[in-house]
Formats: C-alpha cells, sequence, structure tokens
C-alpha cells in the first residue's frame, strides 16, 4: 500500500493546500513541504537490503494490484524497481528543491500554485510506478494539466503561448499513445482472448512487422515529444523560459525524464522487434538532437532558454543510451537522467533567483555578477560545469558509460556525439561569462544566495559530487530491473523467430 | 398529340430558374430578389409538371401545388421582412443587412 | 402546331422573365413577370396540365403578385426609388452571376441531352391530380396547410411594427 | 606508502577549506592555508620518494586503493593510485615547484582583491595535476585531466572583469577540449578493443592483442596523441597557450610552464607501451615535436611581451620533449620536463617579478635597465635563460635538452633531419632567449620600479635557480662524466633508448655542434639586441607579423571553424524546425480566419455559394 500512498498524499495535499488558500495562504508551502518529506520517508523505507530478488514477474521489490474496472481488463496496479525507486528518489528531491525555488517567488494564489505543483509529482510518481497501461496513461494526462496551470497561470510574460504549445505537443503525441495502447490492448485480446492493460500480460505479444511498428511509433512519439527528440523539441524552449521557476525544475528534472523512461520500460521491451529496427534512426536523431541542441543554446541570449535547448543536447544522450540498448549505456541513462535533472534544474533554479533578483534573464543585461554575489557566482560556475560534463561529477559519469556502450553498438555515432563534449564545453562557459563574469556593472546591489537558497543547491552539489565519485549504489539498485528489461527484449525476439542468428547484436546500425 | 421532347420542358425550366437565379445575385433590391426567388420557384414548378407530362402521372402537378403553396408562405414571409427591412434600416439594399458576421 | 406554340410561349417566358430581373421600376417588374407567369401556364396547358395551369394564373399571377403590388404600394416607391436603384444596380455586376449561369446552363444542357428523352406527353386531368392529392399525398396536404399556417402566423407577427424599437 | 592518497588530498583540502570559508577567512590565513596545503604535499611526496627508494615496491610500483568508483557490465574502475619512477618524478616536480610558486604568490597576489580565490584554484589546480599523474586508470587520469584544464580556464580568466581574459580562458578550454575529446574516444576504443581501462593492464593486453604495427594500436595512439597534443599546446592545437598568458604571472609559471602542459608528455610516457606499438604514431610525434620547436621559437624570437616570449618557448620546449617521445628517448624526455619546470618557472616568476616592480608592464619595448635596480632578479633570470638557451657545461637545460638533441640522431627512430632541427631550434632558442634578456634588463630605463620583490617572492628565485643550475647533474652524458642517475631510476618503468649501431661514436661531435650552436645564438642576441651594438638587423615586416601571430593558425581557425560555428548558430538563433509547427499553427490560423471570413453575413454571397457548389456538383456529374 506504500506505493499508493505515494501517489495519493501528494494528491491529497494538493487538495489540502488549494482549499486552505482562502484561510491561511502561506500555510500551503508547509503543506507541500510536508507532503513531500513525508513521502521521501515512506520511499526510504521501500529501500531493501538486496535489490537482486527473485521473482516470476521479474525483480520488482514490492508491488500492489487492486482491481478497478476489472471488466475492461483495467488493474490500479503499481510496482517498484530498483530502476523505478531511483527515480522516485529523483522526484522527491527534485520536487523539494523546486519547493525552495518557489518559497518566495509565488505571491498570489499560492494554494492553487501548490496544489498544481504536488499533482504533478504525484502524476510523476504515477507514471514511474504503473505497470497498467491504462492507469499509465491516466497519470501521464494526469501531469500534464496541472503543468499546463504552472504554466499559464505562474509563467512569464509570454506564458500562454507557451503554455499551449506545451498542452498541444503533449496532448496529440499523448492521444497517439493512447491509440497504439488501445490497439496493442485489442490485438492482444483477439489473439489470446484475455483483454488486459496489463504491462506485465503483454510483454511478449506478438505483433506482424507492420502492427508492432506502427504501434511502437505510437508509444515513441508521445515519449520522444516529452523527451524531447529533434524535431520534436520546439516546445520545450518556449516552456522552459516562460514557466515559473519551480515549474522549470520540474520541466527539465522530472517531466523529460518521464519520456526516458517510457521507453526503457516500454517501447523497447513491448516491441523489441520494431525498436530494434527504428534503433539506427532513433540513434542518428539523438545525435543530431546532441549537436544541435548545443549549438542553440550558443546563440541563445536568454538564461533560461539557453538552459533548456542544453537539455535538448543532453537529453539527446539519453535517448542515443536508449536505443543503443546495453547494459552500460542504460545504466549510463539513468545516471544521465539523475544528473540532467540536478545540474539542470539547479541551472534553472539560479536562472530564476537572478530573475527575482535583477527582473531580467537576459544576458546581454548581466555581466559581473561575480563580485557582487560570489556564492550565487560559484554556484552557477559548478553547475555550468557540471552541465559541460566535468570528470568528478556525475554527469561525465553518466556521459562516459553512455559514449562507452554506444561504442560497442555504433562507433561513428559515439564518436560524432563524443563532439558534443566540445560543444557543451563552449556554451557552458559562455554562460559563465556573459553573466558573471565581464566588467562588474557599477550600482548593482545584488543579494547573494539566502540560506533556504544555499541548502537547495548545496545539496544538489553534493548529489552531483557523490554520484561523480560514488556512482555505484545507484548502478547496484538498477542493475537487476536493467537486466530484467534487457532479457525480456531480448528473449522476445527470439521466440519470434527472427531469422537473426543469436548472439548477433540486433541493434548494430549498419 | 403534341411531340415536346421532356427535355425541352426541363431546358426552359432551367433557362428560367438561371434568370431567377442571377436576379437573385445581381439585384440588391430586396423586392427584386423576392421576384427572382419567385421565379426560381415557378421554374422548378415547371420541371416537375413537365415530368409529370412525360410520365402521364399526375405527380408533377402535385409537386407543382406543393411549390406553389411553399411559393406563397414564402412570399408572406418575406415581404413581411421587407417591411421590418425599411422599418429598421431604411433601405431596401439587402447588403446592408449584413449584422450576421462570423 | 403546338409545336410552335410551346416554343413561342417560351420564348415569350424567357424574354418577359429577362425582363423582369432588368427593370429598375419594381412595378414594371412585376407587369413583366405576369407576363412570364401566364406564358409558363400556357406551356402547362400545352403540356396536359389543365390544372396546374389554372392554379398558375390564379394564385401566382393573380394573388402573389398583388401582395407584391400592395407591398410596393405601401413603401411609396416612386421615381427616387428608381434613381436608388440605378445606383445600386451596376452594369459590371451582371458579369460574374452571368458567367456562373452560362455555366450551369451548359452543364445543364449536356445533362439533358441524355438518350431516351423525346416522348409525346398524356394529359392529366384535374379529376386525377385531386385523386392523388388527396389519397397517397394527404400527409403532404396537411404539412402545406401547416405551412401555410406559419407562413400566416410569420408574417403577421414581423410585419407589426413594434413599439419599442 | 599508505599515506600515498594524502599528497593529492591536501590541496584538495585547502581548496575545500578556502571555498568554504572563503570571506570569512583572513587574508593571512587563507595564504597559509593555500601555501601550507602544497608544503604539507611536497614533504608527503619526499617522504613518499623516500620510502619508495628505501623499500622498492614489487615489480617497481606500488598502488594504492581506495574505493570502486564504478563496477558497471563488466566496466570496473578503481579510485587507485599508482606510484612508480615516473610518478614519483612528477608529483615531486608538482608539488615541490608547487610549493615554491605558491610561496611566490604570497607577495604577488598580496593586493589582489581575489587572494582567497587564486589560491583555492591553485589548490584544486595541485589535487587535480597529483590526481592526473597518479592515476590508475584511464578514466581517473582523465578526471585529473580536465580538472587541471579547468582550474586552467578559471586561473587564466582569473581577472575576469576583463572580456579578454575571458575569451583566452574559454580558448584554452575548448581547444584543449578538442584534444581531451579526441582521448576519450581513444579510451572508447581501448576498452572496446581490450575491456579494461587499467594503465597497466592495457599495456599487457594491448602488447598480446595487438602486433606491432597493426591498426588498432596506431589508431588509439594518435588518439592519446591527440589529448596530449591538445594539453601540451603542439601543432596543430598550440594557439591557446601564448593567449593563456593573460593569467597571473605565478598561474603561467606552475600551470603553464611548468607542470599542466606536460601533462601531454607524461601521458605518452605513461602510455609508451602503446605507442611502441605503433612506431608511425611515435614517428608522428617526432615530427609533430619537431615542426612545433621551430614554429614556436621564430615565434618567441619577435614578440614584444615578455610573458609571450615565455609562452612560445615553453611551447618550443615541449616540441624538444615530445621529439624526444617520439625517437623512443623516453626518459630524455621526462629529464628535459624535469629541468625544464625548474627553468621556466624560474623565467616565469623573474618575468613576474619585473611585471610585478613596473606596476604591471609587460611589454619588454618599454623595459630596459632593470640590471641595477632589480639585481636578484636579474641574476636569477640570467641562470633561467642560460639554462633554457643550453649554455654548456654550467646549466641543467644543457644536459636535458643535449641529451634529446643526441638522441634525436642516435635513437634508432631518429635521424639527422629530427637532430638537424633539434640544433636549429637550440639556436633560436638561445638567440631569443638573450634577447628577452638584453631588452629586459639591459639599456636604457623606460619605466620606474614600484614595488622591488619582498622575501617571499625572492626565495623561490633563489632556490629554483640553484636548481635550474644544478639539475643537470643528475644525468650527464659519457664524455662528461657520465652520471646515469635519472635514467637508471626512470628505466625501472620506462625502456631505455638504444642507439642506432654506429652512431655512438659521433657522440662528441654532435655535443660540440649542439653546444656551439647554443653559443651561437647567445652571441647573435649580443650583437643584434645588445645596447651597444652597432647593427641592428630586423626582420621584413610582414614576416614579423605572420611570427608575432604565431603563423596564423588563429586567424586559420578563426575563420575555419570558430566564425562558421558562431553564424551558424546565430543564424539558426529561432530554431528553423520551429518554423515548421510555427506553419501548423498558421495553417490553422489562416484557415480559421478565411472560413470565418466567408460568413460575412451577405445573403448574396452565400448564394454565390449554393452556385458554385451547383456548378461544381453539376459539373462532377457532367464529366463523370
Amino acid at each position: 500500500m506504500i506505493l499508493a500512498f505515494l501517489i495519493l498524499i501528494p494528491i491529497c495535499g494538493g487538495v489540502l493546500a488549494w482549499t486552505m488558500e482562502s484561510r491561511h495562504p502561506g500555510t500551503a508551502r508547509w503543506i507541500a513541504l510536508a507532503v513531500l518529506l513525508g513521502n521521501l520517508g515512506l520511499t526510504a523505507l521501500l529501500v531493501p537490503a538486496r535489490f537482486d530478488v527473485v521473482s516470476a514477474v521479474g525483480p520488482f521489490l514490492i508491488s500492489l494490484e487492486l482491481a478497478w474496472m476489472p471488466a475492461l481488463g483495467i488493474h490500479f496496479h503499481l510496482a517498484l524497481d530498483g530502476l523505478n525507486l531511483v527515480l522516485v528518489f529523483l522526484t522527491h528531491f527534485l520536487g523539494l528543491t523546486a519547493l525552495a525555488a518557489a518559497w518566495t517567488e509565488i505571491e498570489h494564489k499560492i494554494g492553487f500554485f501548490y496544489f498544481n505543483l504536488l499533482w504533478v509529482l504525484a502524476g510523476i510518481m504515477g507514471v514511474f510506478l504503473a505497470l497498467d497501461l491504462f492507469l499509465f496513461y491516466f497519470f501521464w494526462e494526469m501531469m500534464l494539466i496541472p503543468m499546463f496551470f504552472l504554466i499559464s497561470v505562474f509563467g512569464h510574460a509570454n506564458r500562454t503561448y507557451a503554455s499551449i504549445k506545451f498542452f498541444l505537443f503533449t496532448q496529440i503525441s499523448g492521444l497517439l499513445m493512447l491509440l497504439a495502447i488501445l490497439g496493442l490492448y485489442f490485438i492482444h485480446g483477439r489473439l489470446t482472448g484475455r483483454y488486459t492493460f496489463n504491462y506485465l500480460e503483454l510483454l511478449g505479444t506478438p505483433l506482424s512487422d507492420v502492427s508492432g511498428m506502427l504501434l511502437m511509433l505510437g508509444f515513441l512519439m508521445a515519449f520522444a515529444v516529452k523527451l524531447p527528440a529533434v524535431p520534436l523539441h520546439t516546445w520545450l524552449p518556449d516552456a522552459h523560459t516562460e514557466a515559473p521557476t519551480a515549474g522549470s525544475i520540474i520541466l527539465a528534472g522530472l517531466l523529460l525524464k518521464t519520456g526516458a523512461y517510457g521507453i526503457m520500460r516500454f517501447v523497447v521491451p513491448l516491441f523489441p522487434k520494431a525498436a530494434a529496427a527504428a534503433a539506427p534512426f532513433a540513434m542518428f536523431l539523438a545525435v543530431i538532437a546532441i549537436l544541435y541542441g548545443a549549438l542553440l543554446a550558443l546563440s541563445q541570449t536568454d538564461f533560461k532558454r539557453l538552459v533548456a535547448y542544453t537539455s535538448v543536447s543532453h537529453m539527446g544522450f539519453v535517448m542515443l543510451a536508449i536505443f543503443a540498448w546495453n547494459q552500460l549505456a542504460l545504466q549510463g541513462a539513468l545516471i544521465q537522467i539523475i544528473c540532467h535533472g540536478l545540474s539542470t534544474g539547479a541551472l534553472f533554479f539560479l536562472a530564476g533567483a537572478l530573475q527575482e533578483r535583477l527582473h531580467t534573464r537576459e544576458l546581454g543585461r548581466m555581466g559581473g555578477l561575480w563580485a557582487a554575489a560570489p556564492r550565487l557566482s560559484g554556484m552557477a560556475l559548478f553547475f555550468a560545469l557540471a552541465s559541460l560534463g566535468l570528470p568528478g561529477l556525475g554527469n561525465f559519469i553518466a556521459e562516459f558509460t553512455i559514449l562507452l556502450g554506444v561504442y560497442q553498438v555504433s562507433k561513428p555515432l559515439a564518436v560524432l556525439s563524443a563532439l558534443g563534449l566540445i560543444s557543451a564545453a563552449v556554451y557552458s562557459l559562455w554562460i559563465i561569462q556573459a553573466a558573471f563574469h565581464g566588467p562588474p556593472q557599477p550600482k548593482l546591489v545584488l543579494a547573494d544566495l539566502s540560506g533556504r537558497e544555499s541548502a537547495a543547491l548545496l545539496a544538489m552539489l553534493a548529489a552531483l559530487v557523490f554520484l561523480g565519485l560514488y556512482p555505484q549504489p545507484v548502478f547496484t539498485a538498477a542493475e537487476p530491473a536493467l537486466t530484467h528489461l534487457t532479457r525480456t527484449a531480448a528473449t522476445q525476439k527470439i521466440t519470434e523467430a527472427v531469422p537473426a542468428p543469436p548472439g548477433e547484436n540486433p541493434h548494430a546500425s549498419p | 398529340m403534341l411531340t415536346i421532347p421532356v427535355s425541352h420542358g426541363l431546358l426552359l425550366a432551367g433557362i428560367l430558374f438561371l434568370l431567377g437565379f442571377v436576379c437573385v445575385l445581381v439585384r440588391r433590391n430586396i423586392i427584386f430578389i423576392l421576384l427572382g426567388l419567385e421565379i426560381m420557384f415557378n421554374a422548378a414548378g415547371l420541371a416537375f409538371v413537365a415530368a409529370g407530362a412525360r410520365w402521364g402521372q399526375p405527380d408533377g402537378q402535385i409537386m407543382f401545388l406543393f411549390i406553389l403553396t411553399t411559393a406563397a408562405a414564402e412570399v408572406s414571409i418575406g415581404l413581411a421582412l421587407v417591411f421590418q427591412l425599411v422599418h429598421r434600416l431604411h433601405t431596401l439594399d439587402i447588403d446592408q443587412a449584413d449584422g450576421m458576421k462570423g | 402546331m403546338t409545336n410552335i406554340i410551346f416554343y413561342l410561349a417560351a420564348g415569350v417566358a424567357i424574354l418577359s422573365t429577362f425582363m423582369v430581373i432588368t427593370r429598375l421600376n419594381a412595378v414594371h417588374a412585376l407587369l413583366y413577370l405576369i407576363v412570364s407567369l401566364l406564358s409558363v401556364a400556357l406551356i402547362f396547358f400545352i403540356l396536359g396540365a389543365p390544372f396546374a395551369a389554372a392554379l398558375e394564373v390564379i394564385i401566382y399571377a393573380g394573388a402573389i403578385m398583388i401582395l407584391f403590388i400592395f407591398v410596393i404600394m405601401m413603401l411609396n416607391l416612386g421615381p427616387p426609388a428608381i434613381e436608388k436603384e440605378r445606383l445600386l444596380l451596376k452594369p459590371g455586376m451582371w458579369l460574374g452571376p452571368g458567367l456562373l449561369a452560362a455555366i450551369l446552363l451548359i452543364e445543364l444542357v449536356l445533362i439533358l441531352t441524355g438518350p431516351g428523352s423525346a416522348t409525346k406527353a398524356a394529359e392529366v386531368p384535374p379529376r386525377a391530380v385531386g385523386l392523388t392529392l388527396f389519397g397517397p399525398y394527404v400527409l403532404g396536404v396537411e404539412l402545406a396547410s401547416i405551412l401555410l399556417l406559419a407562413g400566416l402566423v410569420g408574417a403577421f407577427h414581423l410585419a407589426r411594427k413594434e413599439r419599442n424599437d | 606508502m599508505e599515506l600515498l592518497w594524502l599528497i593529492p588530498a591536501w590541496p584538495l583540502l585547502g581548496f575545500l577549506i578556502l571555498t568554504c570559508l572563503a570571506a570569512r577567512l583572513p587574508r593571512i590565513m587563507a595564504g597559509s592555508v593555500g601555501v601550507g596545503s602544497v608544503g604539507a604535499a611536497a614533504l608527503t611526496a619526499l617522504l613518499m620518494a623516500w620510502d619508495f627508494l628505501k623499500h622498492q615496491p614489487g615489480r617497481n610500483a606500488f598502488t594504492q586503493h581506495l574505493w570502486t568508483w564504478l563496477d558497471v557490465a563488466g566496466l570496473h574502475l578503481e579510485i587507485a593510485f599508482y606510484l612508480d619512477a615516473l610518478t614519483l618524478v612528477m608529483i615531486i616536480v608538482i608539488t615541490g615547484v608547487g610549493f615554491f610558486i605558491h610561496l611566490y604568490s604570497l607577495g604577488y597576489m598580496a593586493h589582489d582583491q581575489g587572494y582567497t580565490r587564486f589560491f583555492a584554484y591553485m589548490n584544486l589546480f595541485v589535487a587535480a595535476m597529483l590526481v592526473l599523474v597518479l592515476a590508475d586508470n584511464l578514466p581517473l587520469l582523465y578526471l585529473g585531466w580536465e580538472g587541471v584544464g579547468l582550474c586552467s580556464y578559471l586561473l587564466i580568466g582569473f581577472w575576469y572583469t576583463d572580456p579578454a581574459n575571458g575569451y583566452a580562458a574559454r580558448k584554452a578550454f575548448v581547444v584543449t577540449r578538442v584534444g581531451d575529446t579526441a582521448m576519450a574516444v581513444g579510451l572508447f576504443v581501448l576498452y572496446n578493443q581490450l575491456g579494461t581501462l587499467q594503465i597497466q593492464e592495457v599495456m599487457q593486453r594491448a602488447a598480446a592483442a595487438w602486433p606491432a604495427g597493426s591498426t588498432m594500436a596506431l589508431l588509439t595512439a594518435l588518439l592519446l596523441l591527440g589529448g596530449a597534443v591538445g594539453k601540451s599546446a603542439q601543432l596543430p592545437l598550440q594557439t591557446w597557450l601564448p593567449d593563456a598568458m593573460a593569467g597571473p604571472t605565478p598561474v603561467s609559471a606552475l600551470i603553464h610552464a611548468a607542470t599542466m602542459v606536460t601533462a601531454g608528455v607524461y601521458l605518452i610516457a605513461r602510455t609508451h607501451g602503446l605507442f611502441l606499438l605503433a612506431p608511425t604514431a611515435l614517428t608522428i610525434t617526432a615530427v609533430i615535436g619537431a615542426a612545433t620547436l621551430l614554429l614556436a621559437g621564430f615565434s618567441a624570437l619577435v614578440q614584444q611581451d615578455i610573458k609571450r616570449v615565455l609562452a612560445y618557448s615553453t611551447i618550443s620546449q615541449l616540441g624538444y620533449m615530445f621529439l624526444a617521445l617520439g625517437v623512443g628517448a623516453w626518459s630524455a624526455a621526462i629529464f628535459h620536463l624535469f629541468t625544464h619546470a625548474f627553468f621556466k618557472a624560474l623565467l616565469f616568476l623573474g618575468a613576474g617579478a619585473v611585471i610585478h616592480a613596473l606596476g604591471g608592464e609587460q611589454d619588454m619595448s618599454r623595459m630596459g635597465g632593470l640590471k641595477q635596480k632589480l639585481p636578484l632578479t636579474f641574476w636569477t633570470f640570467l641562470a633561467g635563460a642560460a639554462s633554457l638557451a643550453a649554455l654548456p657545461l654550467v646549466t641543467a637545460g644543457f644536459y636535458s635538452k643535449d641529451l634529446i638533441i643526441w638522441q634525436a640522431f642516435a635513437s634508432p627512430r631518429g635521424g639527422l633531419g629530427f637532430w638537424f632541427m633539434a640544433v636549429a631550434g637550440a639556436l633560436l632558442t638561445a638567440l631569443y632567449t638573450f634577447r628577452m634578456v638584453l631588452l629586459t634588463f639591459t639599456g636604457p630605463a623606460r619605466t620606474p620600479v614600484h614595488h622591488p620583490p619582498g622575501l617571499v617572492m625572492r626565495l623561490p628565485l633563489l632556490v629554483l635557480a640553484f636548481l635550474s643550475l644544478t639539475a643537470g647533474f643528475l644525468e650527464t652524458p659519457h664524455s662528461l662524466g657520465h652520471m646515469r642517475v635519472f635514467s637508471g631510476w626512470l628505466h625501472t618503468c620506462l625502456p631505455e633508448a638504444g642507439l642506432a649501431a654506429g652512431r655512438e661514436a659521433y657522440e662528441i661531435l654532435f655535443e660540440l655542434l649542439a653546444g656551439l650552436a647554443a653559443l651561437c645564438g647567445i652571441f647573435g642576441a649580443l650583437r643584434l639586441y645588445h645596447p651597444l651594438a652597432k647593427s641592428r638587423y630586423s626582420l621584413p615586416e610582414s614576416l614579423r607579423q605572420y611570427w608575432i601571430k604565431g603563423w596564423g593558425f588563429d586567424s586559420l581557425y578563426d575563420r575555419l571553424v570558430v566564425r562558421p560555428y558562431i553564424h551558424l548558430a546565430q543564424f539558426n538563433k529561432n530554431d528553423f524546425l520551429d518554423l515548421f509547427f510555427v506553419f501548423l499553427a498558421w495553417l490553422a490560423k489562416t484557415g480559421h480566419q478565411t472560413l470565418a471570413a466567408t460568413q460575412n453575413g451577405r445573403l448574396r454571397s452565400y448564394a454565390w455559394g449554393l452556385g458554385l457548389g451547383a456548378a461544381a456538383i453539376a459539373a462532377m456529374v457532367v464529366l463523370l
């Protein structure tokens, strides 16, 4: 039941925060804080001594299955394995930082803000935990609407445009996924006579080449938009730029990750053959995303927009890794998911802090801030370095393992994406130069980081350093889950009697 | 008896109908538009009668009768609308009455 | 002989209708329309539909046109109205509709000149019409009466001058 | 031995203290933490060296495992330190020279605003550099490698208020990162082929798996060479080093002369097993070294900025080291690295003292006459210059450079061509070195002296001057006593350079020639640049400009890579891919507006619509 509580508590907390708004608006913050801390404690309870539990269905540490609409084969089915656990931790961690960012930034409609914040987090948690495709889709949509409100109600000047763009992109792609889910449901039902949305039962549904590819693309579209993959990324800069700081942190840190998680958990295991066929193309797009995002980031003049494009570049690594589909790359992708969430989240946090102080995001109107706010600038330097993949920080571990893994699958793509390391250096250092170095501005009064802000950023910093020097806990936690996923995909491919000799890597690009 | 091809009757009906239609399109005076509509009704009736005559059946004339009824009702409403138009807009120009835009 | 009468009547109908749509004076137009209706009545007669011909003369040329005359008289349209009409009706306006009508006419001709359309017409006496009308079409008659009632009520409502307007 | 981890931990601790306490730390405390941590590291390193020599661990190396870094899907990496003779030389140079430079900085930076920040960065640098040389596996080496790159970036851009410094800093980082990326790809290849990244295992497995001259060996060696070339500012990635002089002078001394830039040399020496499998890569290394040493030498000859002269001279001396590596004279390369660290640090510190004294003046044409005003600086600088110019017999530079020049000819991989380039380089070196000395210290004084160097600045100068003159006696040629302390020590971990058959006999002759070249250079400089010299030969202006700008590499890269990239980015600032979605939105909007416009409320236009529709349907009936 703990799993259900993880989702229910934020939902109830959100409602409570909203209802309290009229009487005590400030309490919403404390409610949100209590909810997140409580949830974090609950999650900590779930950490097992060993991750490699043996179970018939997979390495699930704990699962929950309640009948919801049994006539249609819909169940409230949540399960947790090492992979989810890491992501749920990340959700809470970034939720707390978002809370810290919003603490003073949001002054109106406070209750409604925290309602949305908590509901987004609940939706994300649901997405990470759901093992019933219908439930998954339910949560997928559930995180969309509050996010839309976060942008459209609490965002900056151009928020309406950005929020509608965000909504259209995700909604349309989500509908494609719904179609694919239903398609899979009916194909599976017709073949076996059991109409069910249960992920574990749907695994291994035999599909013809064409229908497999179509269904796979339906899923992939939804996840590729979220990820975002070039050329479906254009909603992201607008949404990130216009969202309030907390919204940007959640967007970059968590929402994008649901796309990556979806590909890992659903696309490849459900449609291994189609995914293998699409892999070279997807990996190519991912490399384009890495280089293209980095190129665009360099020319941006808006701090948040710049960081948004770096997300495109970094998430390209994730997509590349997932479609390379070997243990090394997948582990790297997971670390990249975490570290990108932390480093980019922190950069958005800093952008928000700057905007709160300077009332601008334009890099052209910054410069020389180091003298006025050394702690803030030092933090920015640190996270910019994290984002360029400095060894010793988690991002390096991620990129290194990803590229090592990808190199085993496709040498040219690995080399090309390594060029992204150079361009990452170019844009990351440009942020520092444009905002913090340069001639100091006279008469600039800039408050340095407050205790609350410092605490949030220090926590992220510590996490990145820890992951950079000792990422093994994450690897250990995710290892059984990822092994299981790769094995599921692999066995299916063999049972489908593809005339490919076993042992040959089916993902190798031509 | 006479041997007029039914197509000639229909053609006449068509010509009259088109003349009425042209009237509706060209004229901006609502009275002329109503006249054009009358011409078109009449032409439609003619087509029915011609077709009925071709088969020697009364149905064509019955349809003409219904058309006549409709025309009568239409004219009464239409002329009432003319009054309203003149009363409200002080003109007979139908293009002045374009308040219902999308 | 009757053929010639048919084509003559048809010619008169077309010509007078053409005059209707080109007049500036509404009363003149009405008179031409009456001519047109009378010639159509003649054609009805030739086509063997005397009942329809009678109705055409009585109701169309009689009742409905009179209604128009009444309205024109009530609106008191004199020579200034003709001037106004001249302003509304610019020669260039004929071009587009004329073209459209020509296209439609050509299409109509192309459709009508299919095979097996030339036959003689048989007379349908009023008795047959009446029998059919109150036989299979009785529902239609009822509907027509309802329509007329609705027209009556509507015309009454619309033509009334509202006090606070 | 078990205290090995302390060596990098000391400066790291210093860094952490300085960053966390930052402004709260009084100046004197900050300085002592900064210097003290490196001093502690230096003491620990000496202790370690003594211990190492006393106990001689098995297989001449000692490995300390700290913790498992990561162990995933067959990739097993440890945070582990590896200590052998090569590493020992490096850590002694790093901590020793580092300590004196830190000490010097106490005086040099005394009045700077970012005093604490400076020492924090410097400590971090020392820590990263130590990790680099101590690393047991390539990713850990890469960690240190990027770490020193970062510190180099931070310290070049230390005076961040000037955008030009920021540009130089970014240039340094990005250009070296080009090389680093090649190196990273090299690591991917190595792991993919050999399944390990532990340095010693890599070399063993490579030797077992690849025959000498195989393509894979060549490929990996070239990729690693790419990294080394970037870090050590060799052709074609040398352009960042002259600009790196934007940082404070102690930084130039420590990072851009004595230690970081030698990391490339260290890397190649460390992975020599791999390079020995790829003779072509070695030849390329030698060619790069030889070409670089000449190119940089010519550029150094015409610079006006004293620090830029030293920067080009560093590139040139690194070229010597690469040449030595390329011809297989491993210990000669490291020996030159060793002596170069002393005399180049000394020269930079001396130049720093001059700059400091003149209130920030770096242009040599505005110096002069300092011999009397700054006597100690002059004499120590002269010692360094003599060492750099390889003044025969009495300087360390002579012994190390001479060894390289000789090996360039005598090694089985060497040849007359390499020898000739090396000798020409020696002549050039002597020429530009003494041009610099003469312009700076002799002739009329052009700028008044403000701050003569204090005690903390003088002491490092003296120590380093002493070392610049004497460190060479660790290794002397056959003809001059034949000391083999240094190479004997290094040969526990690096292969000995053999001599090609029949060339030993010429040793004395070639040494004489090399010595003569250095003397000629010095003499030439005296003739040309001494204030009392009569003939003043000047180069054609266009050639001079060309050399000043470093042979036009900068503008070439600027035109070829930098500007197109930036233009592309600027051109596509609004992301042309978004146009497609903007177009979709426009389409929907326009469609809406068009259809809305048709509902204009005009009866007749609706009738028109009816008519057109009817015509269309009738047309379908007719045509179909």
